[in-house]
């Protein structure tokens, strides 16, 4: 999940959303990255409201402990 | 003058009595008066005995009540001083105070001719007497009773007399077969004085469900900021993680991230959007066999 | 979402889940294929039983896809 | 299952939801395609709104599945 | 939430959740980042099972992921 | 509601709950101190376990936590 | 948390939210205060509507939030 993390945290920073940005802050935290991974994550982010799409996760009501995993 | 007069006329025990009550108005943080017609002097023992170690409670003539409150310079109280009182002194603070003597009463029998304090119910349920004139007397009484698998029945909550009104003699003799004690017996703060402020009863009724509802509002009012302006504290730590995990899942869901953590739950995705474009199908034909109605 | 669904249609048709026939049906069906999210998509599903997490996708019940199942 | 996933790409990439299409999308995964069912299926969804009927399913909890790490 | 971000990628590649690391990464992303606010969050992480934490959350249906992409 | 919230630090701190402290911590605050309100409510929070109301709201969502006095 | 109900003390009586004050409020409850803490909490706080976030449902995962102090 280090991927999407590293992407929201440059979202939050307002850097922008590239390959190498995102190589970046993996590496910074000692993440072995895989380019291909890296390009994927880019491509699929590419059209995407990341303000909405983490906005709506907050809309989900905080549901009771359910089952637990 | 006139006080200097009246000191030197009462008898030694009086004046020895009042120094006694000042003493002990002095001595106590709140000072109240307590109204205690109608008990029982057993009963006043016990309460007192009950007190013991968070309250004490004098009883005197009430002339001596009052000149020992304007010799305590406690005249503010004195209006309260009428009927059967008795002071009560604590250093518990005055909403304390009350609590201690609400919760110190108990309930006791109420006699024809005496006035109901306050709704009396005669409960719905079975009451244990066997058929005969008692039914009468309860429906007489305005419950609504009758006789079923062989025992007199009250078949709903009756309340058959509200306060303020006059208790009859077959109500009594009801409520009296019943054990029903409709009456609340013990010391009635007529008011409190503490550091300057005299408290009336009205003003020292708390609810702690309330205190116990602003407690948890406050607290989730508290937990809710911590986490929405993202100042983790060792509570809401977890919730930010918990947050940031969720969002970060929300996100690769949403964008389809092709990545192994996420892999489940977008096969799971794809899964419902088929089922739910199916349930949008009208013709079953359309539809392979698992996804038919 | 059209990578997992092409996935999920090889799945279906019991044909291999590998790139090339992941990129196969996505061109098929017309869409710019990237190959890292291919690539991507190839490795993510790798230890996933689809069987399985359809199966525990459907246990749960269905928020709004109301009536049928 | 594979034909309701082949239409569901077609939306995604935009293409026509047309027999030609199904059967391409499906033929490109292995399938052997049956005409008539891509028949039926294209005049199913002649009047489904895919995109409303699809957000539905949005409400469904993508929970469950989870746990891995 | 870039520093909870951060944490969670930390967490994520195994390295320690320390002063450094989360300036580190933070950095990396472009933040300016707030030494108090770094001391503060693993402060309050200390006694935080962080795995446990986000599988809770994983518990909880991750919430709508509406529209389709 | 500066009255209960006085009374939450002193609860995490773990002084006693008394008259004085919480006036001492709400004057801090530069309130305007009742001191009938301070004595209702160290009266009121006798018959409350402080900890056990702590978890309970920490179960619930916290919801419209506002209104309150 | 004592430091979040200090904040919210100060909100409530007009003060100004600043180290100071919010020192002086933790001091007078007998906490040890620790001047990140404060400092990270007035840079948490610096845009936050606060009646606002105190009013919102924060999303919480599950119970396990309890615990800590």
């Amino acid at each position: 999940m280090e991927y999407v993390y590293a992407a929201l945290i440059l979202h939050e920073t307002g850097e922008e959303l590239n390959e190498d940005n995102l190589t970046a802050v993996l590496e910074s935290a000692g993440a072995d990255v895989e380019e291909s991974r890296v390009k994927a994550l880019v491509a699929a982010l590419e059209d995407v409201d990341i303000e909405e799409a983490v906005a709506e996760a907050a809309a989900v009501p905080a549901g009771g402990a359910s089952g637990g995993s | 003058m006139s006080a200097e007069r009246k000191t030197k006329t009462i008898p030694d025990w009086k004046r020895e009595e009042v120094d006694d009550i000042v003493g002990m108005l002095d001595s106590y943080e709140s000072v109240g008066i307590v109204n205690i017609a109608g008990i029982p002097s057993r009963q006043l023992q016990d309460m007192r005995r009950e007190l013991h170690g968070s309250a004490e409670l004098r009883v005197s003539r009430n002339t001596l009540l009052k000149r020992a409150l304007a010799e305590a310079d406690l005249d503010v109280l004195s209006e309260h001083v009428h009927g059967q009182v008795g002071i009560i002194g604590t250093n518990d603070n005055p909403f304390g105070l009350f609590k201690t003597l609400e919760a110190s009463k108990t309930p006791a029998p109420i006699g024809a001719g005496e006035i109901a304090p306050n709704d009396i119910v005669i409960p719905e349920g079975d009451t244990g007497v066997d058929p005969g004139p008692f039914v009468g007397d309860l429906q007489q009484a305005g419950a609504a009773a009758r006789i079923m698998d062989g025992s007199i029945q009250v078949t709903e909550d009756s309340t058959v007399l509200e306060a303020g009104e006059e208790v009859s003699q077959v109500l009594a003799n009801v409520l009296t077969e019943l054990g029903i004690e409709p009456k609340e017996v013990g010391l009635d703060l007529r008011g409190v004085y503490s550091d300057g402020v005299v408290f009336s009863p009205e003003e020292l009724e708390i609810d702690v469900d309330e205190y116990r509802a602003d407690i948890e509002s406050a607290v989730a009012g508290a937990r809710n900021l911590s986490v929405n302006a993202v100042y983790p504290t060792a509570q809401t730590a977890g919730i930010l993680l918990g947050k940031a995990s969720g969002e970060a899942k929300a996100l690769g869901i949403h964008a389809a991230i092709e990545s192994p953590d996420l892999a489940d739950d977008l096969v799971a995705k794809a899964d419902a959007q088929l089922r739910a474009l199916a349930v949008a199908i009208d013709d079953e034909e359309a539809l392979p066999e698992e996804l038919r109605d």
